[in-house]
């Protein structure tokens, strides 16, 4: 069964990649999607089984892969709790962005292309979910790292797409980089690359140091930071978070799926697949808090200043991925990967939804040309409230919550339960997060939802006006409003006509609109239904994550205010963004204006990319330039084949000179040679 | 009494002379030949000398069979001499430098 | 006494002569100047009692090499003024490494250092007939032991005459009847043929 | 009793002799008209001489019946193998002259007797084991040599060639001269056995004066540096049958000469002179590659290359032991072959009109042009570059290892270092050939004796040479071994 | 098999172009055949020298041939390859159309040859004549700068190969034998190791290419048609690894072992500064090129890890380059077929108009960079395992190359199929033929079964790579490692403690006792 679910999508993929353009839409649609499902449909009652106790881990071997001196590992399939919540959630997802990409990418195109990636990608997911040695794993790893690269790079006469997605696959690599590190150094510690038998064996290794780089460091803590330095790539987490937001070029429906819903948590899933070796490490453990919690700061100060709507998305799932780092990094496994389950849920939804609006927007993904969305296209609408509702963590304690209160509660109260000064600090910088998290999404709606249309302004809405709504060649839109290009370049002017410009924005359609409707349920009851067994069942979790007793029951006892903190702060964050953008909307512009640096800082996204261009990109291709001209062709040619070339030239020349053609030299010569060597006699 | 070394050291020193002649000499060729025989001179005084304090004739025989092929040698570098003076009309050693390098 | 001073001046003509003769600028005067080396070095020969090579020198090379060089310096007929002889670049280096030569030799192998030098000792067989004259001996042992290297010598002597004969002839079939030589026809004459006896008075030359 | 069996030992001179007085005769007779005729003749003679010198190759003669005239002359199996090769050479060097002299009307039936009577020089040299007869045989040698080079009357360049060739040449033999003089003077003997004996011990300065003196004498025969000056005007000058003939046969005469000299004469002290031959063997590749490099003129680019390969065969010499000696000889047959066929290949390059072409650029595109010839070419460029498979590398193989095995593994590394130079101007002129425009200068058709001397070449150049390394191993080996008196 | 393109080679040199190509073609298919055929017959986990061919043909040479399993592994490289670089030159190649065929049958029996040789010299002899028609065919077919590009080819292989040369004669003088197998168990003494590896090691150097003697590969690569770059990458390179394999590794344990850092070292500045320069290519060629200079540094890093993964990993990594690196020659030939241009710029969304190309150069620019599930990755893989239980320096340094490498190929590849259509006549070409199919195809399945079931390539070589790992244990039995298990508080650990440093093994995984999951070394 497992077999299938996984390999379902790779042979989908292969038929539509390789059939492309010859075997029409629809067909490589159908047959995609229709795997999908399968894989889906299959994946739920393995989840269930393992929900209800009845299922029991196992592994699946499929073929032998390498051999080589004490270091053997095999494709195979593994299945257990902490599997099964991927599967569920890689294949539901999957499968509703398969359906919902029917609509949105209705008219590209390359169909049978987009859909053999996200199958691709489907398939490289589960691999790495059901890895059960790290290496397989880490096939998975940059598998889905080439569809994420593929999908971003989709649209690929777009310049910025291609960079996004060079710069998706490069950053990753560089947390590939530590992942890979990390298994080198697990393999010589442990001498095998198998999940399990390195768990096993990892107390032994509890205490011992070992020599790297010249240091002499707690061997599972460097192994368990190399291994972080993975995660934080794949993960975005801060530091090489800024391929996260780029990617956002890519087609909605791959934002969904990939840069909210499974791929980027495949960090935290590594990190908690882990988690017994994590809890060995203290110090790396720490790293892992402490990181968490400043992502998940970071990116939703950035969020809240940002104008595009994906990338306010984008951010908001960074910071999302943040809290589910600390929550890992204090020990809370269950509570990272619940969070990570309602995340998916929610976040798809809010990525779909957003997608629904720029498809009703005709492209357009700037935030400052929407408003008053809520009339034209109700279901989205309220798909995306489930979202934020979701995101927010709006719930009553003990009564009922949206998936976000559950999970994101659990979190902070274990950062704060856990007692550590990493636990509380990354517990304030969490609450504050919630805080901006909540004023960010709910800016997103207001701006995107209610106040008046300001379309007009819109370059994509003038052209879908002016050139009739089916533009042949909206499958390519041309380059997209980029808003980190500085500050917004016209401020909508309040009153122009009714700002509608005579745009009509319409629904999408229900290929589209079913999966926002199938996600609305999850955000809406996921965290209620499954938090008792994600958070508090040891036995749901079977060994397949580290489970604290101690950390659960801290966390039921914290304080009430502890419990009411989230939800405090989501208050705070709404009022404040229907303040500024529904009552007052002159509020943020002063506010910034008063902020002016911290706004420019917080608004250039820390000038991370800038950063990272200045020290790594430029230098590189300087660097390049210069071994080149310099070092290969100015020094080691010069001085190696050309230097030796002109040295035997001019020996050559003086051998030349030297045959001067006359006797008495040729002969002087001779005599040379002659005194030299009766000289050479003489004094020898 | 004169010894062996006398006679070395003249023919030494003649040898030399020969030698010299040989790259002192810029314009003419003949006399490039003529200081070849000086060398085969000195080498004949020496043989002799050396035939003569060994008590062994094989020096003498040495020094006549140089004579002859001297001889030989001087016929045809006279000969050469000849042609080259007809092909180019000079017998300067610095002409004859149409091939160098 | 007499012997050294015979030596000391031999062996001063005849490195006088052997200098002057690579210094002269007239050839001719090159020539002479290599004559009287031969003459000399056939004296100093003579003082070690080498008559037949010492008259050897005088006669072949006095008498036949000297005389060719002379006849060929005629014959080019160049023009002496112009080859003034000039000096070659690089003459005080090779001036240096001829004199570093002729010290290395005069020392090394004239053995100042160490006094008496020392020689090797001969075979028997080639040693002087006892009684006999030099010229005996010597020829003794050419026909004798040496007989191979003297025919070949012979052959050399050939081979030098072929080639100057090669060289030097001059294509002369395009005027044929010139200096064409028909041996057998000078083979074939009879002195009979080729000869008449005539008596001529004193005062009248042969009628030819 | 002694005398006639000194007669049979050189048979194969006298047979020689002998032909090349007849041959004379016939010439002075016949005149030019019959110099083809002559040319067949003296290609039968040497033909018979080896032959005649064959049996004790095979058999690897050594030893005291080797010994003619009371050692002065010695027939043993490394003379006879040495004599193979120069019959053999001088045998092509009669075979192509024709073709080349007639289109000069310069054929003339004294050629074939030259070649005939240098090539009894050579036969001396090689048998020599006195300074006597190494001296005559040297000179027997180098003045039909002399006129050879000028041969070609009309040609300036011959005529320059001859003089240099001469005036050098003299020098060289006067510096020998001289030399052997010291040598008789110090050990009291000009023969090479009992020179070795008196040497024993330590050496005087004027032994050592005159071992430097001869070995110099010798250097200029076989072209090492610094002793190579006059290689190339020489090479360029001659007419090219002849350069064909010096490249090879008075070569491999002055080399075994040289060997012989060295290891058998002054064998007791190998060290003293081992330096020197080090340095001129080092001096010659380098030099010799250098010099190529520049050449235009594709006479004088082998005649550098010539100047190279002897430096290889010194490395052989260095060694001063058997395997070395062996190393020298089959490095030789190697190079002769290749020497052929390269100024074969050079031979038949002629223009429209008949003329030889000599400068390296006519040579562009002549793949194009004359596939098989380039190809011929080619073949030989690499194999002198000696790069494997082709038979070239084997001679510089065996050499290397001789040195190895002498523990000369500095200069091995060193010599085969500097080969890499060398093996730049090989290729150029196969990139000339191959790489460059068509300039279409050669033309002319060429004789059948050169395609036939030619393809011989090349097929001992190409991979199947190998076939030869057993039986030439063998023989060079036996060769080597009656050289050191070693059965 | 040797025989074969032999035959062909010279029939080739006597027909014209139609036929030369036919006898070509059927030639290395026969090869191939052969080469198939030699591979189902190999005794995995048999002797180690099979198929041993053995002839004294005279006084020091024997004609000696046999393979074990990593040569059988090169020799199938060579084979396959050849059919395609026969099929990449059917219509590029216009001019002397058989000779050019024959000189590339002569370059697969010198492969062949160099890789089954199993006599010192008769290696060396295949080993050195390469370099004759790869000359020609650089110089005689090769682009604009050929010359220039084909006198540093041979220059630089030639200088490089002679002292080895000298290296074989010392030996084979040492040790009495010129039998490889014999020369492998000889052990030298170990001050004479340190100059012969040096002089083994020039050459290989040079071959390889190792940093700072690899110019001379950008400029054979972008003057040598595509055929002659595919055999260049594919093969030509490797036998520099197999020397290395073959001579420096088991008949020079200690010297290889002494100068590991000299190779560390290079391999490092290679891994970063020819990734580096291959990020400002604008040739295409010349970056493929410089990132072989790139996988050859990780390659020699394996081979000098001293442990078996390192060593099967290094030969994974060559089988693997030559593979892709190839097809991606290929696939630079395929588009300058069409546009005869390797300017990057000069193309430009070729997936628009090209989508099956496209798929392919994707596919291999994945295997380059080291794709899990291509074959670059299981090489790259297991070299960096190995290096890193020697030293995690190294390992960070050469690891970096996976950023790089993502970094030039992704950027190439986005330069060339990816972006807007800038040129028209670019934006015109066709997509694959049937031929060009043909030749991709098979590479393409190739790499993916490398990267999916590597156990098919690993097996065979598995017992010999054991051997010389046996043998470098034995002689090199230093602390490689810098990276050492300390079990200094330790209260759990029961039983012994040993001394953690160095120790009686050469891998460095002194497991303490405990961890008993922890298979003790690797024989």
């Amino acid at each position: 069964m497992i077999e299938i679910i996984v390999f379902a999508p790779l042979l989908a993929a292969i038929v539509a990649g390789l059939g492309n353009r010859g075997l029409g839409n629809t067909v490589a649609k159908v047959v995609t999607t229709g795997a999908l499902f399968l894989s889906c449909a299959l994946s739920w009652p393995i989840f269930l089984g393992f929900l209800g106790g009845t299922a029991e881990p196992g592994v699946v071997p499929v073929l032998h892969w390498v051999q080589s001196g004490s270091l053997s590992f095999d494709w195979s399939l593994r299945v257990d709790t902490l599997t099964a919540i991927m599967l569920v959630v890689i294949t539901s997802v999957s499968a509703l962005v398969h359906l919902y990409s029917w609509g949105y990418m209705d008219e590209d195109p390359d169909q049978p292309r987009f859909f053999a990636y996200l199958s691709l990608f489907t398939f490289a997911m589960l691999m790495l979910v059901t890895a059960n040695n790290l290496v397989q794993m880490f096939f998975g790893w940059e598998g889905v790292g080439l569809a994420s690269y593929l999908l971003i790079g989709f649209w690929f006469r777009k310049p910025t797409a291609n960079a996004a997605a060079i710069k998706a696959f490069v950053v990753n690599r560089v947390g590939d980089l530590g992942f890979m590190l990390g298994i080198f150094g697990l393999f010589l510690v442990f001498g095998t690359v198998s999940i399990p038998e390195i768990l096993v064996a990892a107390p032994t290794a509890a205490g011992s140091s070992i020599t790297f780089l010249g240091m002499r460091l707690s061997t599972l803590d460097i192994l368990c930071f190399l291994l972080f330095i993975g995660a934080m790539g794949k993960s975005a987490q801060l530091g090489l978070h800024v391929w996260l937001p780029d990617a956002m070029e890519g087609p909605t429906p791959v934002s969904a799926l990939i840069h909210a819903a499974t791929m980027v948590t495949a960090g935290v899933f590594m990190v908690c697949r882990l988690s017994p070796l994590f809890e060995l490490a203290p110090v790396a453990s720490t790293i892992v808090t402490i990181i968490g919690a400043a992502t998940c700061l970071f990116a939703a100060t950035v969020g809240t200043t940002q104008w595009d709507i994906k990338r306010v998305i984008a951010y908001s799932t960074c910071s999302q991925l943040g809290y589910m780092f600390f929550a890992a990094g204090v020990g809370a496994y269950g509570a990272a990967m619940f969070h990570l389950f309602t995340h998916a849920f929610f976040k798809a939804l809010l990525f779909l939804g957003a997608g629904s609006v720029i498809h009703a927007m005709h492209h357009e993904q700037d935030m400052r040309y929407y408003g008053n969305l809520r009339k034209e296209i109700p279901i989205t609408f309220w798909a995306m409230m489930a979202g934020t509702l979701a995101i927010t963590g709006v719930g009553i304690l003990d009564v009922f919550g949206f998936a976000g209160f559950y999970s994101k509660d659990a979190i902070l109260e274990a950062a704060y339960a856990s007692g550590s000064e990493a636990g509380r600090t990354a517990f304030w910088l969490g609450a504050f997060a919630a805080l901006l998290t909540s004023f960010y999404s709910w800016r997103l709606m207001f701006l995107t939802f209610w106040g008046r249309p300001r379309w007009a302004l819109s370059e994509h809405i003038q052209h879908a006006v002016h050139h009739g709504h089916d533009d042949p060649d909206e499958a390519n839109p041309p380059r997209q409003e980029n808003s980190d290009m500085g500050e917004p370049h016209h401020v909508p002017s309040p009153d122009k006509g009714d700002g509608t410009a005579g745009y009509h924005p319409h629904e999408s359609p229900w290929v589209m609109l079913i999966p926002l409707l199938i996600l609305s349920v999850g955000a809406v009851f996921a965290g209620f239904v499954f938090h008792h067994q994600f958070i508090d069942s040891a036995a749901f979790w079977n060994g397949s994550i580290a489970y604290d007793e101690h950390l659960i029951h801290a966390m039921h006892d914290v304080p009430l205010w502890v419990k009411l903190t989230a939800t405090i702060v989501m208050l705070v964050g709404l009022f404040i963004a229907w303040l500024g953008y529904l009552r007052d909307t002159s509020i943020p512009g002063k506010f910034a204006d008063q902020l002016g640096p911290i706004y420019r800082f917080v608004y250039n996204k820390w000038y991370f990319d800038e950063l990272y261009r200045l020290i790594f990109i430029r230098p590189a291709f300087w660097f390049g330039r210069q071994f080149w001209h310099a070092v290969d062709v100015g020094f080691i040619d010069r001085f190696g084949p050309n230097g030796v070339a002109e040295l035997v030239d001019k020996g050559a020349y003086a051998a030349k000179r030297l045959q001067s053609g006359y006797l008495y030299s040729y002969a002087l010569i001779m005599l040379l040679g002659l005194v030299a060597a009766t000289s050479w006699f003489m004094v020898r | 009494m004169i010894g062996i070394e006398h006679y070395i050291v003249v023919s030494s020193i003649l040898f030399v002379l020969g030698v010299l002649g040989i790259f002192l000499n810029r314009k003419n060729v003949i006399v490039i030949l003529m200081a070849i025989e000086l060398i085969l001179l000195s080498v004949n005084i020496n043989f002799v000398a050396f035939s003569a304090f060994l008590n062994d004739l094989v020096g003498q025989v040495f020094a006549m069979l140089v004579l002859t092929v001297a001889a030989g040698e001087a016929a045809i570098g006279l000969a050469i001499l000849v042609i080259y003076y007809r092909s180019r009309g000079t017998i300067a050693v610095d002409d004859a430098n149409r091939m160098k390098g | 006494m007499i012997q050294a001073f015979a030596f000391y001046l031999f062996a001063a003509l005849v490195l006088a002569s052997g200098a002057f003769t690579i210094l002269a600028r007239n050839p001719v005067h090159s020539v002479l100047w290599l004559i009287l080396a031969f003459f000399n070095a056939a004296g100093l020969m003579v003082i070690v009692g080498a008559e037949f090579i010492a008259m050897l020198l005088v006669i072949v090379y006095v008498g036949a090499v000297a005389v060719l060089f002379l006849f060929v310096v005629m014959m080019l007929d160049i023009d002496f003024a112009e080859l003034r002889s000039g000096l070659v670049r690089y003459f005080p280096l090779g001036l240096a490494i001829a004199v570093v030569l002729a010290a290395e030799l005069v020392l090394g192998v004239g053995a100042y250092r160490a006094g008496a030098l020392e020689l090797g000792t001969p075979a028997a067989e080639t040693a002087p007939l006892v009684g006999e004259a030099n010229i005996v001996s010597i020829g003794a042992l050419l026909y004798g032991r040496y007989l191979f290297l003297f025919e070949s010598a012979g052959i050399i002597l050939l081979v030098a005459m072929i080639g100057a004969i090669v060289l030097t002839q001059r294509e002369a079939r395009a005027d044929a009847g010139r200096s064409q030589q028909n041996i057998s026809r000078q083979v074939s004459r009879r002195p009979e043929e080729a000869t008449v006896n005539t008596r001529p008075e004193v005062g009248q030359g042969v009628q030819l | 009793m002694e005398l006639t069996s000194s007669l049979g030992l050189i048979a194969p001179e006298i047979l020689l002799s002998v032909a090349g007085l007849f041959l004379l005769l016939v010439a002075a007779w016949a005149g030019d008209r019959a110099s083809s005729a002559i040319s067949i003749a003296a290609c039968v003679v040497l033909g018979a001489a080896f032959f005649l010198v064959a049996p004790s190759v095979c058999a690897g003669a050594a030893g005291l019946e080797t010994v003619a005239f009371g050692g002065q002359f010695r027939a043993d199996a490394f003379a006879g193998f040495a004599k193979l090769m120069i019959y053999a050479a001088a045998g092509a060097a009669l075979v192509v002259a024709p073709a080349f002299f007639t289109r000069y009307a310069a054929m003339r039936a004294e050629y074939p007797v030259l070649v005939l009577f240098g090539t009894l020089g050579m036969s001396i040299m090689v048998s020599a084991t006195d300074l006597l007869t190494l001296y005559i045989g040297l000179e027997m040698q180098s003045l039909a040599a002399y006129v050879l080079a000028a041969f070609l009357r009309p040609d300036q360049r011959s005529a320059e060639a001859g003089l240099k060739y001469f005036v050098l040449g003299a020098l060289a033999s006067g510096i020998l001269l001289f030399g052997a003089s010291l040598l008789y003077g110090f050990t009291g003997t000009t023969q090479f056995e009992l020179m070795r004996v008196a040497m024993a011990g330590p050496i005087s300065t004027g032994t050592l004066f005159g071992i430097v003196f001869v070995l110099a004498g010798l250097a200029f025969k076989i072209s090492a540096v610094p002793f190579h000056m006059w290689t190339p005007d020489v090479y360029e000058g001659a007419p090219t049958p002849v350069t064909q003939f010096f490249a090879t046969a008075p070569k491999v005469a002055a080399i075994a000469l040289t060997a012989r000299v060295a290891l058998d004469a002054f064998g007791t002290h190998a060290d003293a002179w081992r330096q020197v031959v080090i340095f001129a063997a080092l001096a010659s590749i380098v030099v010799g590659a250098l010099g190529a490099i520049g050449q235009t003129n594709i006479k004088r680019l082998l005649a550098y290359s010539s100047i190279n390969n002897v430096g290889f065969i010194l490395i052989g010499l260095a060694a001063a032991t058997p395997q070395g000696a062996s190393a020298m000889l089959v490095y030789l047959v190697i190079y002769v072959a290749m020497s052929v066929g390269s100024f074969v290949a050079v031979l038949m390059l002629r223009d429209e009109d008949g003329a030889p072409v000599e400068r390296l650029a006519d040579l562009a595109g002549l793949s194009r042009t004359k596939p098989a010839l380039a190809f011929c070419l080619a073949a030989m460029m690499f194999s002198l570059a000696g790069i494997p498979p082709l038979f070239g590398f084997w001679g510089k193989f065996v050499v290397f290892q001789a040195a190895v095995q002498a523990d000369l593994v500095a200069l091995a590394a060193i010599g085969i270092a500097a080969s890499v130079i060398g093996a730049f101007y090989y290729i150029k002129v196969v990139k000339v050939m191959y790489f460059d425009e068509a300039v279409n200068v050669v033309r002319d058709r060429s004789d059948w004796a050169h395609w036939a001397l030619l393809i011989i070449s090349t097929a001992l150049m190409s991979p199947l040479g190998y076939l030869l390394t057993g039986p030439l191993s063998v023989l060079a080996d036996r060769a080597a071994a009656s050289l050191f008196f070693l059965v | 098999m040797l025989l074969v393109p032999f035959v062909g080679a010279i029939a080739c040199l006597f027909s014209d172009a139609r036929a030369a190509r036919t006898i070509a073609l059927v030639a290395t298919l026969i090869d191939l055949a052969l080469g198939i055929v030699l591979w189902a017959n190999y005794d995995i986990g048999g002797a180690q020298w099979q198929f041993v061919e053995h002839a004294p043909v005279f006084a020091s040479f024997n004609w000696a041939l046999g393979i074990d399993g990593i040569a059988l592994m090169l020799i199938v490289l060579s084979v396959f390859l050849m059919p395609i670089c026969i099929g990449a030159s059917w219509n590029a190649i216009t001019t002397r159309v058989g000779e050019y065929m024959a000189a590339f049958l002569f370059m697969e029996v010198l492969m062949i040859g160099v890789f089954a040789a199993q006599d010192l010299f008769l290696f060396y002899i295949f080993f050195e004549a390469g370099l004759i028609p790869m000359y020609l065919i650089i110089g005689v077919w090769g682009g604009d700068n050929r010359i220039y590009a084909s006198y540093k080819f041979f220059l630089y292989t030639l200088f490089g190969s002679v002292l080895m040369l000298i290296a074989m004669l010392w030996m084979a003088n040492e040790a009495g034998t010129t039998y490889i197998p014999a020369l492998m168990a000889h052990d030298f003494p170990v001050d004479a190791q340190n100059w012969l590896w040096l002089a083994f090691f020039a050459s290989f150097a040079v071959k390889m290419p190792m940093w700072p003697v690899h110019t001379w590969l950008p400029d054979a690569h972008v003057q040598a048609p595509t055929a002659g770059s595919v055999i260049l990458a594919g093969v030509l390179l490797k036998m520099g690894g197999y020397g290395f394999i073959r001579f420096s590794l088991p008949m020079f344990p200690e010297a290889s072992e002494h100068f590991a850092w000299l190779v560390y070292i290079l391999s490092m500045v290679a891994v970063v500064l020819t990734s580096l320069i291959a990020l400002v290519q604008h040739d295409m060629k010349k970056l493929i090129a410089y990132s072989s200079v790139a996988h050859m540094a990780i390659v020699t890093v394996g081979l000098f890890a001293f442990n078996v993964q390192g060593i099967e990993g290094g030969m994974i990594v060559m089988l693997s380059h030559g593979l892709v690196s190839g097809a991606l020659f290929l696939c630079v030939g395929v588009i300058y077929d069409r546009l005869h241009t390797r300017e990057i710029s000069r193309y430009g969304g070729l997936a628009i108009n090209m989508p099956q190309y496209a798929l392919f150069f994707l596919l291999f620019t994945m295997a380059s960079i080291g794709l899990p599930g291509t074959s670059g990755f299981v090489g790259e893989f297991l070299s960096l395992l190995g290096i890193y239980q020697v030293s995690s320096w190294v390992a960070l340094v050469a690891t970096t190359g996976i950023i790089l490498g993502a970094g030039y190929m992704l950027y190439l590849y986005w330069r060339v199929a990816f972006g807007v259509q800038r040129n028209a006549d670019a934006a015109a070409m066709p997509d694959l033929s049937v031929r060009e199919w043909l030749m991709l195809g098979p590479i393409a399945l190739a790499v993916l079964w490398m990267g999916i079931y590597p156990e098919s390539f690993l097996a065979p070589m598995r017992a010999d790579i054991h051997r010389l790992d046996a043998r470098l244990a034995r002689a090199a039995p230093e602390g490689d490692a810098r990276l050492v298990l300390v079990e200094p508080t330790a209260a759990t650990v029961v039983g012994e403690e040993h001394a953690p440093v160095g120790g009686e093994a050469a891998h460095p995984a002194p497991a303490p006792a405990a961890m008993h999951t922890a298979p003790e070394g690797a024989h």
